[in-house]
């Protein structure tokens, strides 16, 4: 087992799925000779040649819409948004034909693609360059909807979305891109899309996030068991869209108390569905309102204030203590 | 990255790809830590692999081949002159620098050590932010600084690729062979590299502000390879001082001051190699509560712990002998004590090496140092002259001494003058080290007809038991 | 510094073989085989006339809304008789005829439009995409098919329909950029029938030609008598092959009239004059080709008779099947057929909840 | 100059004390008025401030020493420069080793191998203290190893010299004579046969000695209960037996480690406390000839699995009276479990000697206990309770300590995590 980045991780994920199966392509703005511009998919052009690893011209519709015909076609692209938030560009194609080619051929076809494009704030970035929309995806019918929270997951993951015979949006945390590293297996692991992990045990309090703010949650939960006395149960959600209700609701009905975290803005956000989940789920297990720890409902600030827009630790900490104080 | 500062975290970040930065960070990783390796370069190496030692003795390979060849004829054997093909020489050096770039990069990659490119800048004293890198910021619990040192500049002078007056980077780039070349500085640098172009066929003139080639290091031992050097070189000159230097298209101006008067000649190159000073500007250190000496050098403890807890420093930015071994060590040093363990550097003789011809080996106490101390001592000379070896090789200017605390009879240091003495140099460490005696060494057999035989003889004739060499008079 | 003109291909041709008047061009006469003369003659006319019949469909209820062709039908079947049956087809919304041609069945057309998804079945031995209604965003679907064409180095080529309106769009811009930049063996065939519902083509772009476009990304551009079926389809026809052969995409501008409404929702009078139409229909291209078709001696005004007849049996046949089939279509569960591959958890939830309210509403029924 | 600290007039007629702490060490900058020793008089245990400012150079008592009034306690130099200790890493466990003193550096170096100062630094061995054996003052790895064994012969010296022993008198009780009982009616003797015997005399002995006090608790074992149902099975597949005494065993294991003043003897003879430096836990077994208890080894170092399984062995072998001598012996503490037998409330077991506490149990039951719900405030929910109780020799022992045992032992059972995380 190696220690790797999440972008070493991916990386990992897409040159073993392109060694394997010869219909996986990459492609995108500067994914080729410039290995991304995070240098997510470094290397691969010299392993599977320009014709796999292809650099396309600046345009994001024409990426995703020649995706879609690849994978109609029966190969597997995997294509890359250069940021999530240059995807709007892209989201007709998405939503009017990713999502429903299966459906409108009923059956005929299918878009087994991946649409990787990193998201979230955190570093220090210009507008358009630190959003979390993954609501309007999560939105969409027709696709999945997955962001991985670390090294070790993330390339499982993926791996798993370049396997699946439908669309799948791989939001990539930028926050976490070379954050920190984990050991990860040579040897292929994959993780089920839709399906959320525990991410810490605990009897006292349930948190529910993904990606980028697991590791506020995290700290978090260290904080309340070290000063509070208080057992966290963390869920992981991984995949957003089908959403995995089934841990977070028995976890609330063993808790009674429950915290969603999400960096993206709070109105309309996945919290609104995980809180309803739970409604329609465990209403009658809860001990306190459950609360949501969000993003404002405004545009991301430029950087020199993001760190105040961001979910932090002490937000999370003071949700957490109001919902245990009821 | 061309969009945001991403921000990576490590347990150890070690800066600077040198013999001192990875080998604190490989055996960091080998203890189990989560390292980073920064280096601005793309492979480690260091300016000892890529600007230093490894470059300068593929060359010194080479004079040393031509300097034998010539010689054979005196020997009864006849090569033609020599015919020299730069590019190939360059090509080969670059393969032989090659080699070991790729190994060093294969030996932490698969230590699971990070390798990042960049430049760091401390901004707080656990965390820098990195220039000309992918990444932003990099957050650690423990630092290793190994940032190395640069040629000292002349007064005024920029020195330009491919232009006139260059320091040893320039001059190991081997661009061409100048016909005639001037080395300011009469240290192991200047001397080296003055060898290698005296071989390829440029007249070499050194220019030295002291009275002696090689400050610091015993005369006995100089005085051999300075006669050498007169052979070899165009000329010698001591006790002077370059005041000034003109750039020209015919070449270089060079004003030479003595403690008479100025003399002004010209050259078609000049190489600058006047020492080393740390690289220890723009590093941010003012962020850490690192504190350097007036010289700019580290100040570190025992442990190489710096003034700030959690940052240590090896190699040439805290000074001392600047050398690649000396490094290494302190880096391993920095690397256990991170990790826990009562580690320090604790040596009694560090080895230098000249590599000119002949060679110049020492480690431990000098001369020098003991009459500064005025500590007494007792000085074992073996000349070479009675060496069956050192006959056999041509080599019989060699000399190897032996400096012995006569009460104790403890071998305090070794000094060697001749071919080859980096090979038997080692000796002389191990026994200072070990904190031998002479009889240690003395009744150990070495083996005939070796050079090494000339340390066992010096201990010996401080017993007054050597063979080749009539017993002196004890006093 | 001088000011020179750069060299490249600034050229745009327009081909016309068969005039308005049904008078051929020998020079230019594309050789083709009887049988498929006859072949087109009778797919012109069957979309003619299905056009017809679906209008009364509509007209009566029986179906819903629908773009009818009328008018197009040689700018469509001239382009794609020029394909093999394993080469692709990506069409928009309006080009009935083609998906007859190419396999398509009719109760297939009726069903769909009578609002079942399940008319959207595309026959696995067919690879036609289904129709797509967003303007011009399929254009890119063929370059990724023309690329994974490429990739898999089979000589198929990939056919792409679109209207003026498209060419206003970025996706048609990205499409022929990426096709020039790629190399895709993909034909653009352009159905320039003059009005995006109430846009006329001048209004559309101040551009000469529509096929002139094409050049900017280093792709061919022609121009056709999109109601001269011969043009069409020698248009059609060679870069069909060009694209066979390596040498990339090609884009066909088809100059026709869309002879009736945009949908059956919409009602031209508010935008554009009866004589302007009354001027195309002058220049229909049934009547050009049943007379070239005459002229050579391939048709007689009994054959004519005949296959109307034939063609008058062959859609009421299937307007039975389609209404026979529908009948078995009314299960509202099957909405949630093929939304992924596998019904995730939630919409199992979701799809359950409707059968149990649809039991409990035939509960209701029974009792009242 | 160097300032020495001797112990002062602690008033009313205190002349000697016990050192319990000593809260400085060596090296360490001390301010006026910081605490720096824990002494205990006859009276009362008391915490010394210092009386100056400086650095500690050297510390002449360590806990448990009886020191009087005058003896010389610390001495002290006038440190300047105050260096700080490097403060310790929360985040990783890779602790740095603390800066060292620059041994080499003082007097020249100490001719010695490099392997050979590296072993010194590791055993933090000032090599200029070592008497060197090798040849011209070489010190050699043995010096270094025979030096930290034995220590500087100084030291020694200066040690009997600074500590005067007090030594206490040792305690007896004689028994009173019986009265003749066949007076009173019908008798029957029977004779004291060995287990029943060595009993007696060792209780006797216990409680004529030992001035008992006890402590009660109630401990709610449901969690443990659950953990303990889910294992038992696999266990019994190894040929143990997993009952609540074996996680007794282990806590009281960890309790132990954790108040070594609980793992100790008295030498009354010498008037020293035996420390022991091992944790060899009895459990006591009924046999149809009387207690016996058979000694688990080491049971600090053992796994509950290991310690349920040779448990179980031993009380086999015990009731079959196969055990061997070398079982029962070695003890340090004792776990008397009378609820095998049905014993149910609390009592108070009498400790076995020389030991200085012993733990009884009684039988877990479901009982009804009041909780603090975050909403509804009280509820009383059925939870299943085991009584226990600590008996500790007050001679070396306070009700604070058992208290603070008992504490220790309760979380753990509460929580069998705690247990995990004391282990």
């Amino acid at each position: 087992m190696a220690k790797m980045t999440m972008v070493q991780s991916i990386n990992l994920a897409l040159s073993q799925e392109m060694e394997k199966d010869d219909r996986v392509m990459v492609l995108g703005e500067d994914v080729g000779v410039d290995g991304g511009v995070f240098r997510v998919t470094d290397g691969l052009i010299d392993k599977f040649g320009a014709q796999r690893v292809i650099d396309t011209p600046l345009a994001e519709s024409g990426i995703v819409g020649m995706s879609i015909g690849m994978a109609v076609y029966g190969l597997r692209p995997v294509c890359e948004i250069q940021f999530s938030g240059f995807s709007y560009q892209n989201f007709h194609q998405i939503e009017n034909h990713a999502a429903r080619l299966r459906w409108r051929s009923q059956g005929r076809f299918h878009v087994p693609m991946v649409l990787r494009t990193p998201y979230s704030g955190g570093v220090r970035a210009l507008e358009h360059h630190s959003e979390s929309r993954e609501a309007y995806y999560a939105h969409t019918p027709g696709i999945k909807m997955v962001i991985p929270s670390g090294p070790r997951n993330a390339r499982a993951l993926l791996t798993s979305a370049i396997r699946d015979p439908d669309p799948v949006i791989f939001y990539e945390s930028k926050a976490i891109y070379r954050a920190f590293r984990e050991e990860v297996p040579e040897e292929e692991e994959t993780w089920p899309i839709g399906t959320s992990q525990i991410a810490r045990e605990g009897t006292d309090l349930t948190l529910i996030s993904y990606g980028t703010m697991m590791r506020p949650t995290l700290e978090a939960a260290s904080i309340l068991q070290e000063e509070d006395g208080i057992e966290t149960d963390i869920i992981d959600l991984l995949t957003i869209s089908p959403l995995d209700d089934s841990l977070f609701v028995q976890s609330v009905r063993r808790t009674g108390r429950a915290v969603v975290i999400h960096e993206a803005p709070g109105s309309f956000g996945p919290g609104a569905e995980i809180v309803s989940r739970i409604m329609e789920k465990a209403f009658y297990y809860l001990e306190a309102p459950i609360e949501r720890v969000t993003g404002y409902d405004i545009i991301i600030p430029l950087f020199s204030r993001e760190n105040s827009y961001i979910p932090s630790t002490q937000r999370i900490l003071r949700a957490a203590r109001k919902v245990l104080s009821i | 990255m061309v969009m945001g500062e991403l921000t990576q975290e490590t347990e150890v970040l070690v800066i600077g790809g040198g013999p001192g930065g990875y080998a604190a960070a490989f055996r960091a990783a080998d203890l189990g830590m989560d390292v980073t390796l920064v280096d601005i370069a793309e492979r480690p190496g260091g300016v000892c692999l890529f600007r230093g030692c490894i470059p300068s003795k593929t060359f010194l390979h080479l004079s040393e081949l031509i300097h034998d060849a010539a010689h054979a004829e005196s020997l009864g054997i006849r090569f033609g002159a020599p015919e020299i093909d730069l590019e190939a020489i360059r090509t080969w050096k670059g393969k032989v620098v090659d080699k070991l770039a790729n190994g060093l990069v294969n030996l932490s990659d698969h230590r699971g050590i990070q390798r990042t490119r960049g430049r760091a800048v401390f901004e707080s004293p656990n965390s820098v932010r990195l220039h000309q890198s992918e990444i932003g910021h990099i957050k650690f619990q423990y630092a290793v600084l190994a940032t190395g040192s640069h040629p000292i500049p002349f007064a005024g002078v920029k020195f330009k690729k491919d232009g006139r007056i260059v320091n040893s980077t320039g001059a190991l780039r081997l661009n061409d062979v100048p016909d005639s070349l001037l080395i300011v500085g009469g240290g192991y640098v200047g001397l080296e590299l003055g060898t290698v172009y005296a071989a390829l066929g440029s007249r070499v003139s050194v220019v030295e502000l002291g009275d002696r080639l090689l400050p610091g290091v015993d005369i006995d031992l100089v005085k051999p390879l300075h006669r050498r050097l007169e052979g070899l070189f165009e000329s010698i000159t001591l006790n002077s001082r370059v005041s000034g230097l003109k750039e020209n298209d015919s070449g270089v101006e060079v004003t030479i001051a003595d403690q008479i008067d100025n003399a002004v000649q010209t050259y078609d190159r000049v190489l600058i190699a006047i020492g080393r000073q740390p690289n220890t500007k723009d590093l941010g250190l003012e962020n850490t509560g690192v504190k350097t000496d007036e010289r700019g050098f580290v100040v570190v403890d025992e442990q190489q712990r710096t003034t700030a807890k959690k940052i240590f420093a090896v190699g040439d930015v805290i000074g001392g002998m600047m050398l690649a071994h000396k490094a290494t060590h302190e880096g391993k040093v920095a690397a256990e004590v991170i990790a826990g363990k009562p580690s320090a550097f604790d040596v009694r003789a560090i080895p230098a090496v000249v590599y000119t011809d002949p060679q110049i080996a020492y480690c431990g106490l000098t001369e020098e140092q003991a009459q500064k101390e005025n500590r007494r001592i007792d000085v074992n000379r073996f000349p070479w002259k009675a060496s069956g070896r050192a006959l056999t090789m041509d080599a019989p200017e060699g000399l190897t001494k032996m400096i012995i605390d006569p009460e104790t009879e403890r071998i305090l240091g070794v000094g060697i003058v001749g071919r080859d003495a980096e090979g038997i140099i080692s000796e002389g460490v191990l026994a200072v080290e070990m904190g031998a005696l002479a009889g240690d060494v003395a009744l150990s057999i070495h083996p005939h007809p070796t050079l090494s035989e000339t340390e066992g003889e010096a201990a010996e004739i401080f017993l007054g038991t050597a063979t080749h060499i009539l017993p002196k008079k004890k006093s | 510094m001088p000011k020179t003109k750069i060299d490249m291909s600034d050229q745009v041709y327009f081909l016309s073989i068969l005039n308005e008047y049904g008078n051929i061009d020998e020079a230019l006469e594309p050789d083709i085989p009887e049988d498929i003369l006859l072949k087109l003659h009778h797919y012109i006319l069957l979309g003619r006339r299905f056009d017809e019949r679906l209008l009364s469909l509509q007209r009566q209820g029986r179906i819903g809304t629908f773009p009818p062709i009328s008018g197009q039908e040689a700018a469509q079947l001239g382009a794609a008789a020029a394909m093999r049956q394993s080469d692709w087809m990506v069409p928009s919304f309006r080009e009935t005829a083609a998906e007859l041609w190419r396999g398509r069945t009719l109760e297939n057309v009726i069903i769909y439009n009578n609002g079942y998804n399940e008319g959207g079945r595309i026959p696995e031995d067919r690879n036609n995409l289904p129709i797509s209604v967003p303007v011009g965003s399929q254009i890119l679907h063929a370059v990724g098919i023309g690329y994974a064409i490429k990739y898999r180095q089979t000589d198929d080529v990939v056919m792409t329909f679109f209207g003026d309106g498209a060419t206003s769009e970025g996706d048609f811009h990205e499409g022929l950029n990426f096709a020039g930049v790629f190399q895709t063996p993909v034909i653009f065939v352009c159905q320039n029938n003059q009005w995006a519902i109430s846009l006329p083509r001048s209004k559309q772009t101040r551009s000469k030609t529509l096929a002139q476009k094409a050049l900017a990304y280093a792709v061919p551009g022609i121009q056709v008598d999109g109601n001269d079926i011969l043009a069409v389809y020698t248009a059609a026809k060679e870069a069909v092959a060009r694209a066979r052969s390596g040498e990339g995409s090609t884009m066909i501008e088809c100059v026709t009239y869309r002879m009736a409404v945009h949908t059956t929702a919409d009602d031209p009078k508010r935008y554009r004059s009866d004589q302007e139409v009354e001027e195309w229909q002058k220049r229909d291209p049934l009547d050009r080709f049943q007379k070239y078709l005459k002229d050579k001696g391939l048709l007689t005004d009994d054959g004519i008779e005949s296959s109307e007849a034939e063609i008058k049996e062959q859609i009421q046949a299937a307007v039975d099947r389609a209404e026979e089939e529908t009948k078995s279509l009314g299960d509202p569960l099957d909405m949630f057929n093929h939304a992924y591959a596998e019904l995730p958890p939630h919409l199992i939830e979701q799809r359950n909840a409707l059968a149990r309210e649809l039991e409990e509403h035939q509960g209701e029924k029974s009792h009242g | 100059m160097a300032r020495v600290f001797k112990l002062p007039d602690l008033g009313e007629g205190i002349h000697e004390g016990e050192v319990i702490a000593v809260l400085v060490s060596v090296g360490d900058e001390v301010k006026e008025e910081d605490p720096i020793l824990e002494v205990e008089t006859d009276k009362a245990s008391v915490e010394i401030p210092s009386p100056y400012t400086g650095k500690v150079e050297e510390i002449l008592v360590k806990p448990g020493d009886i020191v009087q009034v005058g003896d010389v306690l610390i001495k002290f130099s006038n440190g300047g420069a105050v260096e700080k200790e490097p403060e310790k890493q929360t985040a990783k466990p890779i602790e740095t080793a603390a800066p060292m003193a620059a041994s080499t550096k003082k007097a020249g170096p100490v001719p010695a191998s490099p392997a050979t100062r590296r072993l010194a630094r590791e055993m933090g061995i000032d090599l200029h203290q070592v008497a060197p054996t090798g040849p011209g003052g070489l010190v050699t790895a043995e010096d270094v190893r025979s030096f930290a064994e034995k220590g500087p012969k100084i030291e020694e010296v200066a040690e009997s010299e600074a500590r005067p022993i007090v030594k206490a008198a040792p305690f007896s009780v004689p028994a009173p004579t019986l009265p003749d009982f066949s007076k009173w009616g019908p008798v029957e003797r029977i004779a004291l046969r060995s287990i029943r015997r060595a009993t007696a005399k060792r209780m006797a002995l216990a409680w004529s000695q030992i001035p008992h006090v006890s402590s009660q608790d109630d401990v709610d074992v449901t969690k443990l209960e659950v953990l303990r149902r889910r294992h038992k099975i696999d266990i019994e597949a190894q040929g143990g037996k997993l009952s609540l005494t074996a996680f007794a065993v282990k806590a009281v294991a960890a309790a132990l480690k954790k108040y070594p003043n609980f793992n100790v003897s008295i030498d009354t003879a010498n008037g020293e406390i035996v420390r022991k430096g091992y944790y060899h836990i009895g459990v006591a077994a009924d046999t149809e000839d009387g207690l016996i208890v058979p000694v688990i080894r080491d049971a600090d170092r053992k796994s509950i699995t290991q310690i349920s399984i040779e448990l179980n062995e031993l009380v086999q072998k015990t009731r079959q009276r196969k055990v061997n001598l070398a079982d029962l012996q070695g003890g340090t503490f004792t776990i008397t479990n009378i609820g095998a037998a049905g014993g149910r409330g609390h009592f108070a077991p009498i400790i076995n000697y020389p030991e200085v506490a012993i733990l009884g149990l009684s039988a877990a039951r479901m009982k009804p206990v009041v909780v603090k719900k975050e909403v509804t405030g009280y509820e009383i929910v059925p939870r299943l309770i085991m009584p226990v109780v600590l008996t500790i020799d007050h001679r070396v022992l306070d009700g604070m300590d058992s208290t603070r045992f008992l504490e220790f032992f309760r979380n753990a059972l509460e929580d069998p995590g705690n247990l995990l995380m004391a282990i």
